[in-house]
């Protein structure tokens, strides 16, 4: 199959403005207005940022995760071979204590950053999910503990499946 | 209103592994649909997990989340019984919550 | 090309092992002898063989990774409404369908699916009974059901989240389908038959994939559906939720897209054609635990 | 399917099949063929339970002699029908007018990628593809190959290019059947799936020395 994997808009800052004042925060302000989240919950700092980068290094600059050193504490678990690119599945952990924010990256897809996790007091630093892969590179994983960034990163072939027709 | 999630919640030695189905295509606004045309970009950007009442985790989310989308993690705390609150927000504005009780 | 054999490298360490040439020439005059004969040691070295290659060894981590989280759990979940939803002219819900144990018990069906039914006269899968169920007691028009049977981006079809709630139902149940009526042994002995019928442009039948043990395209596992061993793998773990297509594909569906890649006209959907093809590989399957919905690259 | 050899194909090998039964040498089969209620309402199947679609036509469920019998014996038939056939598949063969067998071994690598081709969702008369590495191990650096045919990496180095092995790589491609009869292997000429360039490529990336397939 053709795998199209990008981001939905060029990086101009019109795009970032909507997704802040739309997508970022209208879940929460939605919550929030039901009752069902304590106002709290709001952070201001919590917006879309690194979406748009076209470096992985832009990426986790943006989402306030620069500056990283690799590190054996962190762990990424993902298939040597995927069977197909358009789910690579991905789990991150790690022994380090005091994390809270952790994002997982797509080295050569259009869209980089993958998804961002803020962890609460209390939420272990464990992260399953599933990517989107459009070519074979790297998956790269960014965990902020006690204000410092650690990564680790591992290659996934990404292989043409079936009878190809 | 997209479809219901699957949640499942489960504790063990103090910890509650929660797992999340999520049905959504999560278009990245590049593919081309069977006519040659390009399917607008259509994605989960944001979820967000709560016990009872506290946030347990937010995510937010790309168009290099793959369809469909699955999502585990784990806290420490809970006990059977417990609501378990998964909430999304889409490119398009569509939201969806569901609930799971700790088993 | 058999004859300019070069080098056979990588995952083609695995058929050499095991099962010995004249055993497997054998096997290709006399299948079914054959297979009595090589069960058990055929399947060890289909199993040792996967282990042994580094290639087959990360296609299976990725789908152990895969199998965590299947979502084809969110059709199971969609059939199942669709099952207790009053719907059609006739505002009835599926609740009273006869699968084969009783109207209405739709736990262990699929394990012995296809089958008799006395009803219609008729050896049938899931989806053809299915269809008896929604035309008698919903009146939906059959050729509302079979005009888009299949899923696509733009169109869910509701067969096949029933489907997906029906098969989830056996998870668990020894596949036990009936061959014991001449009906049903009629319908397999066609099915065995549609299996090796070589014809179309590439001279391709059922068999020129699925008949060897541990074979491949591309990086994808062939089950040798001719064995027990490779049928019980194999259709014990359809239907299947697709990630190369993000959608959930019934048995019907796998037995089209078959025909499609074997350059063959298109199969009539839920036909007597293929629900005897599906006998056979169900009833091969005999013995096995039912462990579907898959999930499937 | 080049609609006119293959029926004159046909007619001869009917005759062929007739002897293999009357041998007696492959009991089940023959008895199954034998019975004529099964083989009427397979028949029956046939025509009710498939529809033509796209470039796929019921005639596609027809066979020729060549995969009448190759389905009749479960691939192994006996060797004076196999040798007549494979005789008559070898004459069948359309070989390059210029003589020539090696093409690019580029153009090669991009057809032995390409599945697609004769299915139903096919636009009929499209180009193909050889699809080839859905059996077989070809260059080194695509891991994503098939088992069901043997390994080709190194096959240039290890048998040589001469012209006789062009010709025999060539003509294996065109026909397999004309080899070994009941191979799983497409005949892509004789199908009409490839044309002889694009054979003659494929040759190219098998046999030619600068070929990622020969490299050392």
């Amino acid at each position: 199959m053709t795998l199209h994997t990008g981001s939905t808009a060029p990086a101009d800052a019109d795009r970032r403005a909507a997704l802040r004042a739309g997508g970022g925060l209208g879940l929460l302000g939605a919550l929030t207005a039901l009752g069902l989240l304590p106002p709290s919950a709001v952070r201001a700092e919590w917006t879309r940022a690194g979406f748009d980068a076209k470096s992985v290094a832009q990426a986790l600059s943006d989402a306030g995760l620069g500056g990283g050193v690799n590190a054996e504490q962190i762990q990424l678990e993902a298939p040597e071979i995927a069977e197909n690119g358009a789910v690579v599945p991905i789990r991150v952990f790690t022994s380090l204590a005091g994390v809270d924010r952790i994002a997982i990256l797509v080295e050569k897809n259009p869209t980089i950053l993958s998804s961002v996790f803020e962890l609460p007091d209390g939420t272990e630093p464990s992260i399953v999910t599933r990517v989107k892969m459009a070519e074979t590179c790297r998956l790269i994983a960014a965990v902020r503990s006690d204000a410092k960034v650690y990564l680790a990163s591992k290659e996934v072939k990404v292989t043409l499946g079936g009878c190809g027709g | 209103m997209g479809d219901p999630m699957k949640i499942k919640a489960a504790l063990m030695d103090g910890v509650t592994e929660v797992k999340v189905l999520m049905r959504h295509p999560m278009e990245t606004g590049l593919r081309k649909d069977e006519s040659g045309a390009l399917v607008p970009a259509w994605f989960i950007t944001e979820v967000t997990a709560t016990h009872v009442d506290r946030v347990v985790l937010r995510a937010q989310f790309g168009t290099s989340v793959a369809r469909n989308p699955y999502l585990a993690f784990r806290f420490k705390g809970g006990q059977p019984g417990d609501r378990i609150t998964v909430s999304w927000v889409d490119s398009k504005g569509d939201r969806r919550s569901d609930e799971a009780t700790i088993g | 090309m058999a004859e300019v054999t070069g080098a056979r490298a990588g995952a083609a360490t695995h058929k050499a092992l095991g099962v010995g040439r004249a055993a497997r020439a054998i096997a290709a005059a006399w299948p079914w002898v054959a297979a009595i004969l090589l069960w058990s040691g055929a399947d060890t070295a289909m199993a040792a063989g996967g282990a042994s290659d580094p290639v087959d060894a990360a296609i299976a981590r990725y789908h152990e990774m895969l199998d965590e989280g299947n979502p084809a759990e969110l059709d199971e979940m969609r059939g199942e409404q669709l099952w207790k939803t009053a719907a059609g002219p006739a505002h009835a819900s599926l609740e009273g369908c006869d699968l084969g144990r009783g109207p209405g018990v739709v736990k262990g069906a699929y394990a012995e699916l296809p089958r008799l039914f006395a009803d219609t006269g008729r050896v049938q899968d899931l989806e053809s009974r299915l269809i008896t169920c929604m035309t008698g007691l919903q009146g939906i028009p059959e050729s509302e059901i079979v005009a888009k049977p299949f899923s696509t981006d733009s169109a869910r079809s509701d067969i096949e989240a029933l489907v997906a709630y029906v098969a989830g139902q056996s998870r668990g149940v020894t596949m036990r389908v009936p061959v014991h009526d001449a009906k049903e042994k009629g319908a397999y002995a066609l099915g065995e038959r549609l299996f090796f019928y070589r014809a179309g442009p590439y001279d391709f039948s059922c068999a020129s994939c699925h008949s060897s043990n541990g074979s491949r395209i591309r990086l994808q596992e062939l089950p040798n559906l001719s064995t027990t061993a490779g049928a019980q793998r194999a259709y014990t773990s359809w239907p299947a939720y697709r990630v190369s297509q993000g959608l959930f594909r019934s048995f019907q569906w796998r037995l089209y897209d078959c025909f499609r890649q074997q350059r063959f006209p298109e199969p009539v959907y839920a036909s007597d054609a293929t629900i005897a093809l599906t006998m056979f590989i169900a009833a091969n399957a005999n013995g096995a635990v039912y462990n579907g919905p898959g999930i499937k690259r | 399917m080049r609609r006119g050899r293959c029926t004159a194909a046909r007619t001869r090998a009917l005759a062929v099949a007739l002897v293999v039964l009357g041998g007696g040498a492959l009991a089940p089969v023959a008895l199954q063929a034998a019975d004529p209620a099964p083989d009427a309402r397979f028949k029956q199947l046939l025509q009710q339970d498939f529809r033509p679609r796209g470039g796929a036509g019921m005639d596609r469920l027809e066979q020729d002699p060549v995969q009448k019998i190759c389905t009749e014996t479960h691939d192994r038939p006996p060797a004076g029908p196999r040798e007549a056939l494979q005789k008559e598949q070898l004459e069948a063969i359309r070989w390059p007018a210029d003589g020539h067998f090696l093409g690019d071994w580029r153009a090669g690598e991009k057809v032995a990628q390409d599945g697609r081709g004769m299915t139903w969702s096919d636009l009929p008369g499209a180009v193909s593809g050889g699809g080839c590495y859905g059996c077989h191990q070809i260059s080194p650096q695509e891991i994503a190959f098939g088992t069901i045919g043997p390994s080709l990496l190194q096959l240039g180095r290890k048998r040589g290019a001469s012209p006789q092995m062009q010709r025999y790589v060539y003509g294996h491609i065109y026909d397999a059947k004309a080899y070994n009869l009941c191979s799983t292997m497409p005949r892509f000429g004789f199908s009409g799936a490839l044309t002889e360039q694009q054979i003659k490529d494929l040759v190219a990336l098998l046999l030619d020395p600068d070929s990622p397939v020969n490299r050392p």
